[in-house]
């Protein structure tokens, strides 16, 4: 059991990994976002069973947190951030 | 220096210790809390409080044997951290409170809370903050202690850098915070490793356990190298001469005189504390050169500034160098190391620059407050319009070259006396060379303030009297250092020192004066009132020589504060230890 | 042990990434990245120290952890504080260079702070 | 652990390890952002709902259980919305204000 | 080669590809969403060296804080990219991959070279753990045994607050930080954070509290709660507090005076500055832990609201 679902962790790990390689090439930022939203996704997958197969049940609670926190980085990428650059009113992008 | 049995008991006193570093802080948190209206008041009431505490540390210090401990938490190490002074903590927690009260009264009426309340409210809780945070280096007994305070140092300097808000202080800051992260990182890692190879942290319990294999001695080349950058060794000075320059003059005060004292104080700590002698004589040597190096560029570029801030900032390199000096003469001829006059002459020397070259600072300070400028070429006449300014900035400069009875005199005796025992000449010649050359740009800047003004000087603004005090108390502090009672808290070994007010002292002003002025002459680029036209003409083919050696020095100071160039040379400072220590071993 | 080698070794490249990027990119946000990169990989020294003395029922000891969580604060207050500067760095010059030889002159007048 | 559930587990992770697979083959193979979104959007909530479903079997007690489901939601709420602003943003060809 | 290994070997892989793209891809924006990735990924490996403690606070910081900073300042300067490319010639790169190198093989070597017999604190935290009533000896660690670590480096945060402040212009000091949110009252971000908090305020506590006798704590619950109050402030649904403000900054400070204060009672009426009477202790710390927990999320969220930029009328 414990093999199986090691064996599912390492190969969630290399779709990640896959997928990493074609949304980090770009070309646009929303293929990037679109990178880390997966690896939000796949790393919480990973983390559940890791924390199965280890038999630490906490690894749960650090699932919880990427899960409640998986939207900040592209909030962050909307937003561009919090603080304000004055040259920000003149540039058109 | 390490008490004999295992310390598992608090000393009597040792809650001095504790007191050290919670009051400044204290400071801090409560002056935050009260708000800008109170923040000063809150420093001044501080101060005294402060300077107690520093008294009776001291006072306490022989009669606990030179020890004071405090078990933290009561929680003896491994497991909980120790609060430990000696000797060197007490000198240098005395010398921080001497400091950064003139410092504060200098700085009292350019940081009034009534002005534009940005500046004075950082100020006055940064003040407190390097406070606590040098006394907790000075006090720590654990290296991760000692980390956690080293980045408290950190974050307390940056701001003060950057506080007028202009883009190259601001740059200045930036390159100073990066540069200095990456040295602390270096620290941490050597930390990690020891903490696997021993499973301690604390100083005392590393010092007996740590033997000479390779994973402490890589350890020991990234923690030193780590602790260099953040002192600001040549060529790791990258972050320093527009730091230091750029800041406000009170804020200069304190990063020149002690911030930078921070870090060495650590590498000071592991090379003779956490492993004793362990990094090896070829090893010093690295630091020696380096320290060595230091010296001349550091005074050669101090030569061609243009501005006296940059003169004084790129005189603390040429001094942080000189520091150094004392890590190849703690080790004898047998090749170890000793706790001994190298060591008190090291740490000496660090007092005095700290006194002196605050008062310094604060002098350049007023002088460009009164005059609006602080163009060394357009000093002329500057001594008649602000005599009190440029007598402190004499003072400070006589204490540096190292005349009796200053404590850099006294210093130099110890580090020559060193040099003479462990045989190793070599360093004699740059001991005397420090200080002809640091008399080489005193002369300079005092005899552009003490010729005849071009036009009459109208001063800018009036700096109040208590300033200037603050400042002339400071270098005459640094002038009179060598009256001390040392030998209560320093390894000073017994007789052998000349009289401080006997007859040579007369040549020991006299010698670097003159050489001094012919190296002013020989290395200074621009027009000064020094030369007569006779002279100049018989000399000038040296002359041309030597400017061009400046210039070439100057070149390759510009290449080296290059980040590229500076970090490097810190991978290889790294490696070039690494490599030593290995093969020393 | 296989966890310790495995993960140590990704500690070291990390770090000697972490440098390289700090020494080459001319940029502050990168040396920023670079840092951070570094800072993690002597991280990860102290997480396989403290997997190693795994011991009493614990599998890693707590001590290095706490180092860590420490030391991840630190990193991250710096962070912080370079990114405040850098941007205020960029609005106040127009760029965000480290280059000596190019001091900017800001808004205010070139007068050094006195 | 009951057998019954560890076939449950094995079925379910497989599943969802299936869509992880059929997510990246997606952002692989899709030509342009949209499509590549909805590929994206397959794996996170499907690949991920069935990691969770299978572990149900396996949690020690209601609350990692409830926990588990907690989670899912999260991604779920996660995925919707990054979607939204990922889409909006490419939509109109830079990030949005 | 065990499973594990082959598990192991693919998240090292992963980890160091993307650590490799954050350093080497060329656009500064690619990279700085490599570094979160890794951060993500790295959270992995600490699971896998079973410091839960440590990956929950790489998963708030990685994961939320580090994310929104460091991509925020990605987005803000990618229109510098131009003008500062100052990119140091072959040689030098060349030299520099050498010298990194050198250091990392020396750092490998030392780790290789780590004693068999490791030497491990772990049972004498353990040993101890009756004087505080926690169970989690990370906990411990933190709040009691190397108490004075924990308060001066919340000091270092309200130094943060201080440096980012000062660099404020002297008309907005004491002002609100950061720009002004336009809330968008039917979009996205709004009602994401208005559902969101209420959830994430629970799971925040809920990590302090548990942090007693799990893995868990102030510091990865404080940026969990800061990240929502960062979440309404981003969706204009609440503003900054004026840096100024004095309840403001009674919070800053809740957090390491309440630890200094306790401290002094015990050196004045205890065994020692920061040893808690044995019958007190647990109540104590998690008093201290939630004052910090406070003391946190709101440092946190203002680190990274940055200077204050709109001075408030006084």
């Amino acid at each position: 059991m414990s093999d199986f679902l090691t064996a599912s962790v390492g190969f969630i790990l290399a779709m990640l990994a896959l997928g990493l390689v074609s949304i980090l090439r770009g070309p646009g930022d929303a293929d990037r976002m679109m990178s880390a939203q997966l690896i939000g996704t796949g790393g919480i997958a990973a983390l559940l069973l890791l924390g199965t197969v280890t038999g630490v049940p906490a690894a749960v609670d650090v699932a919880l947190i990427l899960a409640l926190l998986a939207t900040f980085a592209s909030i962050a990428f909307v937003k561009k951030g919090l603080s304000r650059l004055e040259v920000d009113s003149t540039d058109g992008t | 220096m390490l008490p004999p049995a295992p310390m598992s008991a608090t000393t009597a006193g040792g809650f001095l210790l504790v007191l050290s570093i919670v009051l400044p802080v204290a400071g801090v948190l409560l002056a935050f809390a009260l708000g800008d209206r109170y923040v000063r008041l809150v420093a001044f009431t501080i101060m005294p409080l402060g300077l107690a505490i520093a008294a009776a540390l001291v006072l306490a210090l022989p009669r606990g044997g030179g020890h004071l401990v405090y078990l933290l938490g009561a929680w003896p190490p491994p497991l909980g951290v120790a609060l430990h002074a000696d000797g060197l903590s007490a000198v240098m927690i005395a010398a921080t409170a001497v400091v950064i009260p003139a410092v504060a009264v200098y700085a009292a009426p350019e940081f009034r809370p009534a002005a534009a309340a940005r500046a004075p409210a950082a100020f006055w809780m940064l003040l407190l903050a390097i406070w606590g945070a040098l006394n907790a280096i000075f006090v720590g007994g654990d290296l991760f202690t000692l980390y956690v305070a080293l980045e408290l140092l950190t974050f307390a300097t940056v701001p003060l850098v950057s506080l007028d808000g202009r883009a190259e202080t601001l740059q200045a800051a930036l390159r100073y915070l990066l540069f200095a992260l990456l040295g602390s990182v270096l620290y941490l890692a050597g930390t990690a490793l020891l903490y696997g190879l021993y499973g301690a942290l604390d100083i005392v319990l590393l010092s007996r356990r740590a033997d000479a294999q390779l994973g402490t001695l890589i350890a020991a080349a990234l923690m030193t190298t780590g602790l260099l950058a953040k002192t600001a060794l040549f060529p790791l000075h990258l972050w320093l001469p527009p730091a230091h320059a750029g800041a406000p003059a009170a804020a200069s005060a304190i990063l020149s005189g002690l911030v930078v004292k921070g870090s060495l104080f650590i590498v000071i700590r592991l090379w003779f504390d956490v492993m004793r002698g362990l990094p090896g004589f070829a090893a010093a040597h690295v630091l020696g050169a380096l320290g060595a190096t230091a010296i001349i560029f550091g005074s050669v570029v101090a030569l061609r500034q243009e501005r006296l801030k940059l003169l004084i900032a790129y005189s603390t390199l040429a001094q942080i160098g000189y520091l150094f000096l004392m890590f190849p003469l703690a080790f004898d001829v047998s090749g170890d190391l000793k706790r001994g006059g190298a060591l008190a002459g090291g740490v000496l020397q660090a007092i005095s620059h700290a006194t002196a070259k605050a008062a310094m600072f604060m002098a350049a300070g007023s002088i460009y407050a009164g005059l609006g400028h602080d163009r060394i070429t357009g000093l002329n006449g500057v001594a008649r319009a602000q005599p009190l300014s440029v007598l402190t900035f004499a003072l400070g400069g006589v204490a540096l070259m190292g005349v009796p009875p200053s404590g850099a005199s006294l210093a130099k005796d110890l580090l020559l006396q060193a040099a003479a025992e462990t045989e190793q000449w070599w360093w004699t010649i740059l001991l005397q060379a420090g200080g002809v050359l640091t008399a080489a740009y005193v002369v300079l800047v005092l005899a552009h303030a003490l010729a005849p003004p071009d036009k009459p000087i109208a001063l800018r603004g009036a700096v109040p009297r208590i300033c200037d005090l603050a400042a002339l108390v400071l270098a005459l502090c640094s002038l009179l250092l060598g009256l001390m009672p040392w030998a209560s808290y320093l390894p000073i070994p017994q007789g052998g020192m000349s009289n401080p007010l006997g007859i040579d002292a007369l040549s020991k002003l006299l010698l670097p004066v003159l050489g001094g002025t012919v190296l002013a002459i020989l290395l200074s680029p621009w027009p000064h009132p020094l030369a007569l036209n006779a002279v100049e003409r018989m000399i000038a083919p040296l002359r041309r020589a030597c400017l061009g050696f400046g210039r070439l020095v100057e070149a390759v100071d510009d290449v080296l504060r290059q980040w590229p160039a500076a970090s490097m040379s810190l991978l290889l400072v790294a490696l070039l230890l690494g490599t030593l220590m290995f093969a020393g071993a | 042990m296989s966890a310790v080698t495995v993960f140590g070794l990704t500690a070291a490249a990390a770090v000697g990434l972490g440098l390289y990027g700090l020494i080459t990119n001319p940029q502050p946000l990168r040396k920023l990245l670079a840092f951070n990169l570094l800072g993690s990989g002597v991280f990860l020294l102290f997480g396989i120290i403290g997997r190693r003395g795994a011991a009493a029922g614990f599998g890693n000891d707590p001590v290095p952890q706490a180092l860590v969580i420490t030391g991840i604060v630190v990193a991250f207050a710096a962070t912080a504080l370079a990114i405040a500067l850098l941007l205020r760095l960029f609005r106040t010059a127009g760029s965000t260079t480290l280059r000596s030889d190019a001091p900017r002159m800001g808004r205010g007048a070139d007068a050094p702070g006195g | 652990m009951s057998y019954a559930g560890d076939i449950v587990t094995i079925a379910s992770v497989s599943a969802g390890a299936f869509f992880f697979l059929a997510g990246t083959v997606g952002l692989l193979r899709f030509p342009d952002t949209l499509t590549r979104l909805h590929a994206l959007t397959k794996a996170d909530n499907l690949g991920l709902g069935f990691v969770v479903l299978g572990l149900l079997p396996q949690a020690a007690s209601l609350r990692d259980g409830l926990k588990l489901i907690s989670i899912w939601l999260l991604a779920l709420l996660a995925g919707a919305t990054v979607s939204q602003l990922i889409a909006r943003s490419a939509r109109q060809g830079g990030p949005a204000r | 080669m065990s499973i594990t290994t082959v598990f192991e070997s693919v998240l090292a892989a992963l980890v160091l590809g993307l650590a490799l793209w954050t350093i080497a891809v060329r656009e500064t924006y690619s990279a700085t969403v490599g570094f979160v990735a890794y951060g993500l990924m790295v959270a992995l490996i600490w699971v896998g060296l079973d410091a839960i403690d440590v990956a929950l606070t790489e998963a708030a910081i990685g994961g939320g804080l580090g994310g929104i900073v460091l991509l925020g300042a990605a987005a803000r300067l990618r229109d510098t990219e131009s003008t500062a490319a100052e990119t140091p010639n072959r040689m030098v790169r060349l030299g520099a991959a050498a010298l990194s190198a050198a250091i990392a093989a020396a750092l490998a070597i030392a780790i290789l070279l780590l004693p068999d017999a490791a030497p491990t604190l772990a049972p004498a935290a353990v040993a101890n753990a009756a004087a505080t009533g926690l169970a989690n000896p990370v906990t411990n660690v933190l709040m009691a045994f190397r108490g004075m670590d924990t308060a001066l480096e919340k000091v270092v945060l309200l130094l943060a607050i201080v440096g980012v402040w000062s660099l404020a212009s002297d008309q907005a000091w004491g002002g609100r930080p950061g720009p002004h949110h336009e809330a968008d009252p039917n979009g996205v971000l709004a009602f994401l954070a208005r559902l969101l908090p209420p959830v994430g305020i629970v799971i925040g506590v809920y990590i302090l509290w548990t942090g007693a006798d799990h893995p868990g704590g102030a510091f990865q619950g404080g940026a969990v709660l800061a990240s929502m109050w960062l979440l309404v402030i981003m969706a204009g649904l609440a503003d900054t507090p004026p840096a100024s403000s004095r309840r403001l900054r009674l919070v800053l400070v809740a957090g390491p005076g309440l630890f200094f204060l306790v401290g002094l009672g015990g050196l004045c009426f205890g065994a020692a500055f920061l040893a808690y009477p044995i019958a007190h202790a647990k109540p104590l710390i998690l008093g201290i832990e939630t004052a910090m927990l406070l003391t946190i999320a709101a440092t946190l969220a203002l680190l990274l609201a940055g200077a204050p930029e709109r001075s408030v009328p006084r």
